[in-house]
């Protein structure tokens, strides 16, 4: 029995800004892959946290300090179970991929990656998963190959085996492409990656929200993601990493918290994964991150995946059958996630972002921080539609006809 | 106004056909910029004439119509000026050329930039280096 | 004429939390120097922020995401006027200010501090302005001198001479303990060390929510700060840094909105303060900060500095009055911060911190992230209460009959 | 139970009067660990008898009174006990010996301190590593 699908409508009355008008329009909000609206829960959450339970955790024994303390460690809990990870300190709070990646850079990278070593890429990596590692490599003297993609916007597999015969030290590569859509096969990625004796990274900012996630079947080393994009608030993010290679790493961050004991002559570090967490955490961030787990966790992962598809599917068929379309990435949903980039005639995004926004239609025009797949495709920038729970086959009704009227004032 | 009001005839048409538009060799002044957040690109090459004039301006780049119709109308208008002009040169300036009072803070990147571009050649050539209020 | 004084209970009524009951008793917060509670309005600003204009700021052309463009630039023109900074583009966004002091490590220091070099700490420093500089000297070879404290707790300002005759590359001091509540005279500490030709590091971590602060005025290279110290959300924090200092500086965190143009064999940087906000900002924070300086400006920061004084002196009057107290630091209020550090007989801070939770009454105990300055006290742990705007003389009372109880049962 | 409530004569005497305080000479384990958070510490010293039993123990260390009693009250049990009866000890434990049912959350890590470094000791000397369930 197929179980139900997801009731869009129900879905969307849980998040408020959706009530909003644009320019008088009925918002429509596409830019999901950027960052997603946060349901009355997850606001409620962070406000409940400030008026119930806000202190320092970990660090006093007042009463605030235990609730501070106890509604933290239930969010790693949660993120724990969400992903799938063996052990609760390997989950580490970070404030956001791009940071999580950076400590992976700094943290592992610095340490284990030496000159000549080499680093594979994916062309199709958001720059958070290129620019550490080229500064990573220009500091150590390794070297970088990128893995390009076939024409049907996948990633060339044939190169990828070729690199690893290679014995790359350390291979890092997005789970989704946060511009075509594809999802990439981690799991056999990690494992060809692993028997060639590499570290793996994986970019899990795309593919997190959107679809059922387990660290442990993946067999990755690292995996990073945002919470902003899966309906927590901004400012909180989380790397796992598999124990044997967060022991191994040495700290990013350096301050309170992080120490097990400091005096003049140096520091020694905290257990795991305190080691990675200085400073004041982000209680508020991790409640909301909880929460949005919550939300995402009552609707199912696998219905939330089914509604992208099924959304992606209609909103490809629209795209093909208008004139001037140029759809980029995999064609079949289940290929895909709920993103799709596309041209429309020689009309530049921005052009057609700025259209589409005066319907009330917001999407995303540019580059979409993956500068090196867009260049690899032969164009400068794409506008990109990207879904999520609340979207609905009547918001991709309102993105075609905002696409009609660029149409028309272009007089394509 | 509204932002899609702008895609009027004038800027289409500078956008489709635009003037000024290519390379210029020998110059004296070569800036370049791209607005690291949509991408868009403009260069401008300049010949100064002995009195300090613009005595000829191309440009070249890719982007939105916003932004390229703006480089190859400012390029009509800064013809045959002084280096001097160049200097004076302000936001509001821009919206009038463009035909229009407001752009939204997301389009007005697009719209200055090549303002910027040619500032920064032009300062650079007069020695002095751009200042904050301009950038 | 004398500016009227903070009304404290009309301040508490601005904090939901404040009207918790702890173990039946009325709520006394004392462990501000920790973190503090929020106002209502940042609360709200917090949930309106994502009712009304969550967006990826900088990115789209679409209406959301020039709302939270706006919202998001203004909450940096508040900082920046709060700070008095001379230009927008110092005012770098962090997750907070251990976060500001590991950007300057990785992005000044790891680039200007070479082998031999002289970091000069203090004694009273935070772990999180002790371990980025560990970190760095033990990367570069370069040497760290600490200057002590006075029996006073006052800084030992004439070591302090002695070291800048040396002439130190970093030079990085507290502007305000948060053990002693030392303040110290940031404006002729960095005066000394400019002339020696050291760059200088403030850690305002303790000093910008209490007082007036002015960068210019200081003279300094970077200050650091956290918001959730100062009335705002837990995850942002802010570095200041002088434009020069800014732009010798390299990238710290890598990755999406950082970077001009990105490409297989490189990358530039975006301009200032962009080049060190790498990936998806934290537009919430940045309004929950905003929201927290137009609370703290409304009351008036030389009245929040005031109150304190007040209750400094109120508490300090009745700890020296009570038998078998110990205060560490300052004396004399002027002299000190909200802070309060002290031991009660040879009970240890914890147990005290226990019995006096019973009461109600939250404090800090233990080493407070400053190992170094316990140890130089002589002492393993100590008690700390620390005050905000909410607090009244009411609160210092129940601290004196908690502490009265915790003597009664160790029968001291 | 109120946390205030564990300060009672008996706890309060243990920390007043710790028995076996101090060190021993020669010892077989040797063990110690701090309490990364509040600073207290603990080191605990065995003597093991050829049959595998703690032939004697001393402790000695910093820290708050249920850090100090509990690590004292653990070494008067664990005297004379194989060192197979370590390995079985169990947070429950603790607490009973305290005399208590909860300590909540900031102050439980106080008292389970000593446990943790028995534990890391004689696993050591067992040549197995500590398992993650007693971390
Ligand atoms: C003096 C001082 N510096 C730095 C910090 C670190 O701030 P945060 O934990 O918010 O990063 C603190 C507070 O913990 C502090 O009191
Ligand atoms: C694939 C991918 N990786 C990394 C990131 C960076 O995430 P953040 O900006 O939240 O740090 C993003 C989103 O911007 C992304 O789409």
């Amino acid at each position: 029995m197929r179980s139900q699908s997801l009731d869009a409508e129900g879905v969307k009355a849980d998040f408020p800004i959706l009530k909003k008008k644009v320019h008088g329009k009925r918002l429509v909000y596409l830019d999901n892959a950027a960052t997603t609206q946060k349901p009355r829960s997850v606001v409620d959450a962070v406000s409940g946290y400030y008026t119930k339970h806000n202190a320092n955790p970990h660090r006093g024994v007042h009463q605030l300090s235990i609730e501070a303390t106890e509604v933290f460690d239930e969010s790693r809990r949660k993120v724990m179970r969400f992903i799938n990870a063996a052990r609760f300190e390997e989950v580490v709070f970070t404030s956001g991929a791009t940071d999580s990646l950076n400590l992976v850079r700094y943290g592992w990278g610095s340490k284990h990656i030496k000159g000549d070593d080499l680093i594979v890429l994916t062309i199709m990596e958001h720059h958070s998963n290129i620019v550490p590692w080229q500064l990573l490599a220009a500091e150590k003297g390794a070297r970088i190959e990128f893995v390009g993609i076939t024409k049907e916007g996948e990633l060339d597999e044939g190169r990828f085996e070729e690199l690893m015969a290679e014995s790359p030290a350390l291979v890092a590569f997005t789970h989704c492409s946060n511009v075509l859509g594809t999802i990439n096969d981690a799991k056999k990625l990690c494992s060809s990656a692993k028997r060639a004796g590499a570290t793996t990274v994986v970019d899990a900012a795309q593919s997190v929200p959107h679809m059922k996630t387990d660290v442990q079947d993946i067999d990755c080393d690292f995996l990073a993601f945002s919470g902003h994009k899966m309906l927590a608030p901004m400012g909180i993010g989380i790397v796992y990493g598999r124990r044997e290679k967060l022991a191994e790493a040495q700290p990013y961050r350096s301050g309170g918290d992080m120490i097990k004991e400091v005096h003049t002559s140096g520091a020694t570090w905290n257990d795991l994964p305190y080691k990675f967490e200085a400073g004041t955490q982000n209680v508020e961030g991790a409640v909301g991150l909880g929460a949005a787990i919550d939300y995402l966790e009552a609707l199912g992962m696998d219905r939330v995946r089914q509604h992208e598809e099924d959304l992606l599917d209609y909103a490809l068929q629209k795209l093909e059958g208008a004139p001037g379309i140029t759809v980029y990435g995999p064609k079949r949903p289940s290929d895909g996630a709920g993103v799709i980039s596309f041209n429309l005639g020689d009309i530049h995004p921005h052009d057609i972002a700025s259209i589409l926004d005066e319907e009330g239609v917001a999407v995303r025009s540019g580059h979409h921080c993956a500068q090196p797949l867009i260049e690899e495709l032969g164009i400068t920038a794409a506008t990109r539609a990207s879904f999520y729970v609340y979207n609905s086959r009547e918001d991709v009704d309102e993105l075609m006809n905002a696409l009609a009227k660029a149409r028309r004032i272009f007089c394509i | 106004m509204s932002s899609s009001d702008i895609y009027r005839e004038l800027i289409l048409d500078y956008y489709r056909n635009p003037r000024n538009f290519g390379k210029l060799d020998p110059h004296d002044i070569e800036s370049r910029d791209s607005n690291p957040l949509c991408g868009d690109e403009v260069e401008i090459q300049v010949k100064v004439s002995p009195d300090n004039k613009i005595e000829d301006i191309r440009f070249h780049g890719k982007g939105c119509a916003i932004s390229q119709a703006s480089a190859s109308m400012l390029t009509e208008l800064a013809k045959g000026k002084p280096l001097e002009w160049v200097k004076e040169l302000s936001k509001e300036d821009i919206l009038k050329m463009l035909g229009t009072s407001d752009l939204g803070p997301a389009r007005i990147k697009c719209a200055l930039l090549s303002m910027k571009v040619l500032k920064t050649g032009v300062y650079g050539y007069l020695g002095a280096s751009l200042e904050d209020s301009d950038r």
